[in-house]
């Protein structure tokens, strides 16, 4: 049985009808890479997924049993890193990966810089995020979702504004991710380059799976 | 995988410990509310009379009417903020109820701009003729009332959080229902003033704070899902 | 026929009234239909690009 | 094609065909009440002995009142179906109250101050009924105001009928409030005079125009809510017959 499946999805953004009846499944250590065009609601779905949106009709299955998007339950299993890094520009590296990741478990400091050193960020852990780069910022955001503890990842474009190095560190966490039986949605512009084993594609604009 | 989990109080704790902390990483936008309410206190000797006798009649209103206007300026950036950095989205999806973490946010705006509003409100009162008898009254009273305008205020940010140039527009949905707090809060003021009892009033504020906080986190937090889409 | 209109002298406040009320009345009588065939024009052009192409 | 979300709405389709066939019975009805209660209040009702003939403003002052208020409670209850159950007929009877609650709310205070200038010599009075109508309107424009600032019409439905249902539960505490208010500074207060035991013949107008106005407002919701639910039905095919 499945641990994640998606059927009868209706979205409807204004006038657009964008996604028409979407359905896949996603086996536990599987990453699903959702390709598509710009505006074909790549986007969407991921919001969609994570209770974000409000979806016209979906029946979303999570862990076998029938969920709704917007069950805390559901939540707390989850962590979907949208297009910029849920950051305060006023707090250092270490106070936001404490505060991201604490709201949901307890952390302590040495846990959250141990994370920080994981995604390379420990140079920059006490400066105000304000100073950062992009691609900085991006991986403190990393360092958030490795040590939130969730089972469910759903990033959109996580390897933006990342370097080579960055985009490897991406593929990395994820593939550690999976191997611990984790499962990720992840809508990408370009293949990810995961493990043949490790990953299905699906187009949400035509909605038929890429093998 | 999954450490022992947050418990709803604690997460509470942190969305209020980082609200205050982030609010003393930027001081300034602390003091514009008190600083305009100020101003707004200071224009009614200017443009009224400097007679502090007929002061002190005005003084009520235009204490309560100040502190409702100066509360309404500090609501725009309660939830504009975070949805624009990405970090009011955390919130919704961070497994906590939602109705809780707005609690909590209410309660740090209130921290942050309804008691500094109260505490100054008697500096205010004296440059009004208000005798120094009457302050207790009157700290009372807007203690409570500010409460209630920054519960009625989150759900106007939250509402108005999806709308473009929301800022006239959240006072315009907030002022009429903050009505029942100017009335009773003046009324209340104005007894203080007078030396009188006030404990009816008090009564009646404490009845729309209870009544706030029962029903606008819960308001407040659909607004802000509808917001976020 | 003509102290009827004088309204015991309140005509000036009574008729004013009346025609308030008779004006919204009719007011919004005309923006109701107004509006229904807006929707119904906005309909036909939907489903004419849907006819012509997929959405 | 059948979307098993269609179901949730209350089929639409035959919502809109009840409304058309519905919509002549009460506008005919309603304009035969308001004729019938206009000559009666007009000419046959006695004057009153206060306020002789200007007391008339009451047949068409207390209906636009009673349907600004009576206006608002559908559009808050039908806002809070269509966010509770998610059912979209609900959103289409909120959005096709708000612009009618507002006119005659507007209309109420108009005629108050046409009636009450003869009664206290100036055509506003912090009276605690036209106060309360006053702020009324203010929620109705923070209504309108509110669903104007969205694009997205699902959006702008949610959004909305929080603020509705917010702004009911607040509707009595305003009401209270300003009756207090009032109590308290005496202000002039004529309004209650005019309505406590009115003989019959006084009376029956009242109660006709107050049906006839309802039954109006219920044709116009009718017609409004045809043009809300087709906006609100975007693609579906049922609208291809209905617009042929």
């Amino acid at each position: 049985m499945c641990e994640l499946s998606v059927k009868n999805l209706h979205v409807f953004r204004g006038e657009r009808y964008l996604l028409k009846g979407l359905e896949f499944e996603v086996p536990r250590g599987v990453c699903l890479q959702v390709a598509g065009a710009n505006g074909a609601g790549k986007t969407t779905l991921l919001r969609v997924m994570s209770g974000l949106l409000e979806p016209e009709a979906l029946e979303l299955r999570w862990r076998g049993g029938r969920v709704s998007p917007r069950d805390p339950e559901y939540h707390a299993t989850l962590f979907y890193l949208g297009h910029d890094p849920p950051l305060k520009d006023d707090f250092s590296a270490v106070e936001n990966v404490a505060f991201n990741v604490g709201i949901r478990r307890s952390v302590s400091r040495s846990d959250v810089r141990a994370a920080l050193e994981r995604v390379g960020a420990q140079r920059f852990a006490d400066l105000p995020v304000r100073t950062l780069s992009a691609g900085q910022r991006r991986r403190v955001a990393l360092a958030a979702l490795r040590l939130s503890g969730t089972n469910l990842w759903l990033l959109d474009e996580p390897v933006t504004n990342l370097d080579l190095a960055g985009q490897s560190l991406v593929v990395s966490l994820i593939e550690e991710h999976l191997v611990h039986g984790g499962l990720v949605v992840a809508a990408i512009h370009q293949d990810l380059g995961l493990s043949l084993s490790r990953r299905f594609s699906l187009n949400v604009g035509t909605g038929e799976g890429l093998p | 995988m999954s450490a022992q989990r947050t418990s709803t109080m604690t997460a509470v704790w942190l969305v209020l410990q980082r609200d205050l902390r982030l609010a003393t990483r930027r001081p300034a936008q602390l003091i514009q509310p008190l600083a305009f309410f100020a101003v707004v206190t200071l224009l009614f000797p200017l443009g009224y009379t400097p007679e502090l006798s007929k002061l002190r009649a005005v003084a009520p209103g235009v204490l309560w009417v100040g502190a409702l206007l100066a509360s309404m300026l500090a609501l725009e950036s309660l939830f504009r903020e975070d949805a624009g950095d990405g970090t009011l989205e955390q919130f919704v999806v961070s497994g906590q109820p939602l109705v809780a973490l707005m609690g909590a946010k209410t309660a740090a705006h209130w921290l942050l701009t309804g008691l500094p509003l109260t505490l100054m409100a008697p500096v205010l009162a004296i440059a009004l003729g208000v005798s120094v008898a009457a302050m207790p009254g009157i700290l009372l009273s807007l203690a409570i009332g500010t409460v209630s305008l920054s519960l009625l205020g989150a759900v106007g940010a939250g509402l108005t959080l999806g709308v473009r140039r929301g800022g006239v527009l959240l006072a315009l949905l907030t002022l009429p229902l903050a009505v029942p707090v100017l009335i009773f809060g003046a009324k209340a003021t104005e007894l203080a003033i007078a030396g009188e009892s006030l404990t009816g009033p008090l009564y009646l504020l404490g009845a729309l704070a209870v009544l706030g906080v029962t029903l606008a986190p819960i308001a407040a937090a659909a607004a802000v899902r509808i917001g976020l889409e | 026929m003509s102290e009827f209109f004088a309204m015991g002298g309140y005509a000036i406040f009574l008729w004013p009234a009346y025609l308030a009320t008779f004006l919204a009345i009719g007011v919004n009588i005309v923006l109701a239909r107004r509006a229904h065939e807006d929707a119904k024009q906005e309909a036909r052009r939907r489903i004419a690009i849907e006819d012509e192409g997929p959405l | 094609m059948n979307w098993a979300w269609f179901h949730r709405l209350g089929s639409p389709p035959h919502i809109y065909r009840i409304a058309g066939t519905l919509t002549p019975w009460f506008a005919w009805l309603a304009g035969l009440l308001i004729i019938v209660a206009l000559y009666s209040g007009l000419v046959l009702a006695p004057p009153d002995y206060q306020q002789g003939d200007g007391f008339r403003i009451l047949y068409v002052h207390a209906p636009s009142a009673w349907l600004a208020v009576m206006i608002y409670g559908v559009m808050a209850s039908a806002a809070a179906i269509g966010l509770i159950w998610r059912m979209k007929i609900g959103h289409a009877v909120a959005a096709s109250c708000a612009g009618v609650g507002a006119w005659f709310t507007v209309v109420s205070l108009v005629t108050g101050m046409l009636w009450g200038k003869p009664m206290w010599g100036t055509y506003w009075v912090w009276d605690p009924r036209l106060t309360a109508q006053l702020i009324l309107l203010f929620l109705y424009l923070g209504y309108l105001g509110l669903r104007a600032g969205f694009d997205d019409l699902s959006r702008a439905d949610r959004a909305s009928a929080v603020l509705a249902i917010v702004g009911f539960i607040n509707i009595p505490v305003i009401r209270y409030s300003v009756e207090w208010w009032n109590s308290i500074h005496q202000a002039p207060s004529v309004m209650k005079m005019a309505r406590p035991s009115m003989p019959i013949d006084m009376l029956a107008p009242l109660l006709m125009m107050l049906l006839g106005f309802t039954l109006y407002f219920a044709a116009v919701l009718l017609v409004r809510l045809r043009a809300e639910i087709l906006r609100r039905e975007r693609t579906a095919s049922w609208i291809r017959e209905v617009l042929r």
